[in-house]
């Protein structure tokens, strides 16, 4: 796929939901190399509780694709002693809510073992989990904390926000040598739809996907906001404010190449994410554009972010996310400063 | 096998047993002596009251969320006896630590209905009770209240308080090494606490043989240095009996217990899940013929303590309270979106004054 | 104490070290309020293996100096179970490496439980966790994770870097009716020495400290790496070059108007911390000057950091923090620049 | 007490008992038959040699810490037949997941005694080591490691492999649920692991009884639906006969085994720890009585297998043997700091190639 062919727009083709992508790179994967393992909570006879392993028990077996006990910890812990035998695990953890029990397994193992043994055992392991809010889901059931991941060296933090990309990012995620989480838009599973190629193809890892191409304004995001932000920049669009809109894709480690030169065209930098603001991964994202393309900035660096509070339940939540409004204000505002 | 033999030759050193405890069989017979409460009528009436109701609201908040006027719900179908049975057991000052399917314990202990729907409504309102104020709110991250249910025992321990922690989870969470730790440690210290695991035979799409190869989930408890008994989970008395047997024991300093619940989830594992894909139906209505409610009343019927005409009296009572507490939850519109920052810091920081402003479109830079 | 008075030099008065400091303070709480609970492995009758807690023990009874059993998961869930029946638990992680079971509690519970009760239950408690390399300690006992903390809503993170800090830092984190990670500093723990009067007196929380002042650039760190910052400083002022020290101290929330006013004055700001520099909470601190400070900006902004890579052990730990020397060169670059 | 007596009656569903396993007495008289292995008295010096190579080379890292010319180092002093007795059970393509105390297995494996000093010396290059390779380094985050090892076990299970992976630890991990979720899931599926828990009554300054109210650690396999032994882990017949006989059973199919091997740390907990501070000379002495080489030694002896002349020979190769590892470990210059950057991923990513170039001094912009 050309890097800047990707798109959240429907195509006039049969079209698939970014679930069901998932779901035929994990079935390509599986077929392709017998050693990948797909395990979780759920995942075998019933499909996953977002269905994303929906007939993989069934097709490979439930040796392959394993219900686990209900523990995250052990799930990742598994994981790496399967890499390290030369498996080549995917683990779903349920909702990213539920991931933190992993985190030691993650900063500890996982990301470091194949600096720690010099390169004698590695860890091709790849854990999945939908992040995000937007389906009034139970408590615990929204969070958006790529940024603790993202910190985390040896680790790769990849997050797809469409059919398209979810299918080739995963197939590189699972072909990479080392371990990857790979965080899904919760609320794109079945909302975002695309026409996906089963060609086996993978798209790179740290490569962020220039969506759109724009004269006046940077807009960086990723994951599920990429879809309001695509809106805002439609919007403002039709106010004459041409926004280049980039996917980063790959937050760990990102592409500083394709941010820092949209930045140098624009002059704006505007980062829409999901997450809450204070210590989210687009301070990083600003910190390298204040450090590296100060000189071609004409408005201050912007983020709209979810606020610094516990993200809300159901009733709340769409006051929480980043909305289209929030971000068409805070581009407009930019474009307006001299 | 040669090895196999030596082995059963080295001496004994430790020996443990699991016990099980059952007074109704499933017609509403008795199978064993009944505990002394259970010649308390009024007692009984309540528990069979209190599991009904459980059950009719149950059934409605599964149509509130069919009509998109509620969130995800789990509902206890099946499941009754072990949330009422143990509430039953403990006292106002104890501490209840339940899971999200709890709501007969939390309904027993004071809650409202309309705060249980406002909870899985999306409003954390719902969490701000009308319980016991120092109940913990339902737990969703599975097990991860069990240490919790540690620390606050080891208050009580401290204060020398006779109050006692019950902590209530699933045959899943039994998985996970918080709840192993946190009895790990409630043993050393013999901490007033009570684990129960409602064993429902299923997480989600997982059955028990897939969560572990133990035979009981009791004996889990001898990983932590204390006795674990297995339970009918179906049987109101037995729960009553044995959470009144553990409270009790703990209370007194006798240290922690473990009760395993065997029951079984009649329904959906929650409204977002379709149980049809992953059991088969003739498994639910077997495990039909077990269920708790008619069971109690098969007895309390077969003594003379129920009939007809309060059955239907009840059902009419229990609807009408539902409905009115349906009414009330419908009735409380969401809170102001910029309260989401309330109750964030005992003080909002300054740092984030300024994203409440905003949030509350007072943008009065 | 006045807030700019702090400083990491030696007094000519009597001295005690970091680790005293916390030791008083902890004893200070424990006298005051009977609610306080210690508890973490081995600082009961052995006071901690960097004897933060020696002797408390004997003085306030095992039942509140507990030594718990191995399993920093419990340790953090017994504070918030504690802490919801109203006692004030102060919990030892042994090294920062080992927090990461904590998280799943610290995110899904203590940090929250005020906010999804409408503060019905409440969590003061304290962790503390020494942070850090340059002890020559074994693998794993040298991280600095603290951003992955910061981005956690209703979460404090805060980080002494003097005894006089680790002192009025720790009461305050103690007192503080939310739940508060305290990093402190591995190798200032014996390294670090100042004269602390035992006063019971708090610090504030969010408050940054200007350690020194200056006029040309802003040096913005926290915990161990003040030291190296301090330092530079001093070399850089032999060269003319004035710089202001700033101790950010409490990371989440932190004191976005001290930084901004500070780099409003000099022009400049160089963030120096220990940690990995991709996502580490130098990019926040970037990212608001980006934000709010852009037009003041006479350099990039610039941070001096550990590398993106595992944090190596002893041999060559000295290699990947930040050092004096990266920090002038820095530091003199930027002034440099025009 | 009535609910007691209550509790007494309910009948029994599930028993489990703790065998114990132990053959030479601290004297090195024999207590039971020996195992089969034990007529092949190559094996047995073989097992003494291993014991008393690692005490030598303990003693000679200690001093190098002393001396400023090591990091912090973790002696076995004391559990000596433990670490030696499983290695001495496996066959080569096992894989072992030892703990930072396990020096003894790494070395039966033939890891070099100067990787080892490597490592304690902050060297990365030690993990790359010379026992087999797919064996797993010194895992210093207590108990993490077991659930690798339930993950290599389900390798080779799903490949038809008959290897066994055997996962080391102390009686503190037994605390962690890594270790519990990880013996639960091998339970699951009869995984071919075998986990070994080294009981030497400390971690760092806590005792056992303030770890658990467990009255064995083998009884913590019961909570994982397997058989826990406990083992005289002072005897080393005692623990090679066990992980021969675990060992074999988990390459059989049948399952996984828990080994609880009783023994005490005669040393401090590492270099780092000053041990008077929480336990008695007393303890400690009494403990040195029950010591692993001297009982062997006393059997070996006792067998006309052994004698003063052979024990001379041992004690100058083992010093000869140590000294030339140290030497070597002494002539290996630290790294450069850019190999820092080196096998961080497969490939090193751009974002981070300007960083390796900065360390490696070559700025060429
Ligand atoms: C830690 C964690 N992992 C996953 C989930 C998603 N989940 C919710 S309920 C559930 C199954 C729980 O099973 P069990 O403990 O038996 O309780 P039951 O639902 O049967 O009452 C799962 C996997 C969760 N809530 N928490
Ligand atoms: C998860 C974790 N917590 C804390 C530590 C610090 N620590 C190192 S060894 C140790 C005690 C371990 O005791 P035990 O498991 O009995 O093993 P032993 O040292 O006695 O061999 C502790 C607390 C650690 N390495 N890992
Ligand atoms: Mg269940
Ligand atoms: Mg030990």
């Amino acid at each position: 796929m050309p890097r800047n062919a990707m798109s959240l727009r429907e195509s006039a083709m049969p079209e698939m939901t970014l679930v069901e992508a998932l779901n035929l790179a994990l079935a390509r994967a599986m077929a392709d190399d017998p050693s990948v393992v797909v395990l979780g909570e759920d995942v075998g006879l019933n499909g996953g509780v977002f269905r994303a392993t929906v007939g993989l028990e069934k097709r490979f077996g439930s040796e392959r694709v394993l219900d686990t006990p209900l523990a995250e910890l052990l799930i990742s812990g598994l994981c790496v002693g399967m890499a390290a035998q030369g498996l080549k695990p995917v683990g779903e953890i349920q909702f990213m809510g539920f991931i933190y029990p992993c985190l030691d397994q993650l900063v500890n193992h996982a990301s470091r073992m194949r600096n720690r043994t010099q390169g004698r055992l590695t860890c091709p392991m790849v854990l999945r989990a939908p992040h995000g809010a937007g389906i009034r889901a139970p408590e615990h059931h929204s969070e958006s904390t790529e940024a603790m991941l993202a910190h985390i060296p040896g680790l790769r933090v990849v997050m797809p926000s469409s059919p398209e990309s979810a299918y080739g990012l995963l197939l590189a995620a699972i072909r990479d040598p080392d371990p990857v989480v790979f965080l899904e838009p919760t609320r794109l599973y079945r909302a975002a739809k695309g026409e996906v190629e089963d060609n086996g193809e993978a798209l790179p890892l740290d490569h962020a996907f220039v969506l759109r191409e724009g004269r006046d304004i940077t807009m960086i995001s990723w994951g599920a906001a990429l879809k309001e932000t695509a809106a805002a920049a439609d919007a403002l669009s039709a106010e004459g404010i041409l926004a280049e809109v980039v996917d980063l894709a790959t937050l760990k480690p990102y592409d500083e190449e394709t941010i820092l030169s949209s930045v140098a065209k624009t002059g704006r930098c505007l980062i829409v994410h999901e997450a809450a603001r204070t210590g989210g991964f687009g301070a990083e994202i600003a910190a390298t554009v204040a450090e590296h393309g100060l000189s071609s900035l004409l408005a201050p660096v912007t983020r709209v972010t979810g606020y610094d509070t516990i993200i809300p339940m159901a009733r709340l939540e769409q006051h929480y996310m980043p909305s289209v409004e929030r971000i068409v204000t805070a581009g407009r505002k930019m474009c307006q400063f001299s | 096998m040669a090895s196999n033999r030596a082995n059963q030759e080295l001496p004994v050193i430790a020996r443990f047993e699991v016990r099980h405890r059952n007074y109704l069989a499933p017609d509403g017979s008795i199978n064993r002596p009944l505990p002394a409460f259970a010649s308390d009528a009024r007692l009984l009436v309540a528990l069979y009251r209190s599991m009904m109701l459980l059950r009719l609201f149950d059934r409605k908040a599964v149509a509130l969320q069919r009509t998109g006027r509620l969130g995800t719900y789990a509902v206890s179908l099946g499941q009754e006896a072990v949330s009422v049975g143990i509430a039953s057991a403990m006292q106002e000052e104890d501490v209840l630590l339940p899971s999200y399917r709890d709501n007969g314990a939390l309904i027993w202990r004071g809650v409202k209905l309309e705060e249980i729907l406002l909870f899985w409504g999306g409003d954390e309102r719902g969490n701000d009770f009308s319980g016991p104020v120092h109940d913990f709110p339902f737990c969703v991250p599975v097990g991860s209240q069990a240490p919790h249910a540690a620390g606050v025992a080891y208050a009580f321990k401290l204060r020398k308080e006779p109050r006692v922690a019950v902590c209530i989870f699933g045959d899943g969470a039994t998985s996970k090494g918080d709840v192993y730790e946190a009895m790990n440690f409630a043993g050393v210290h013999r901490l007033p606490v009570v684990f129960v695991a409602t064993n429902n035979r299923w997480a989600i799409s997982v059955p028990l043989r897939l969560q572990t190869a133990c035979e009981t989930l009791a004996q889990k408890a001898v990983a932590a240095g204390f006795t674990g008994e297995q339970v009918d989970g179906n049987d109101v008395l037995a729960m009553r009996a044995a959470a009144e047997e553990a409270i009790t024991a703990a209370r007194d300093g006798k240290g922690p217990r473990f009760i395993e619940a065997v029951t079984y989830r009649l329904g959906d594992h929650t409204t977002s899940d379709d149980a049809s894909r992953y059991r088969s139906t003739d498994e639910v209505q077997a495990c039909w013929k077990e269920e708790p409610i008619a069971r109690l009343r098969s007895y309390l019927v077969g003594q003379k303590l129920w009939s007809k005409a309060d059955e239907e009296q009840l059902a009419a009572e229990c609807n009408e309270r539902v409905e009115a507490a349906v009414e009330r939850y419908l009735a409380t519109p969401p809170r102001p979106p910029e309260t989401m920052f309330d109750h964030l810091y005992a003080n909002l920081p300054e740092a984030y004054a300024a994203q409440r402003h905003e949030l509350a479109g007072e943008r009065d830079a």
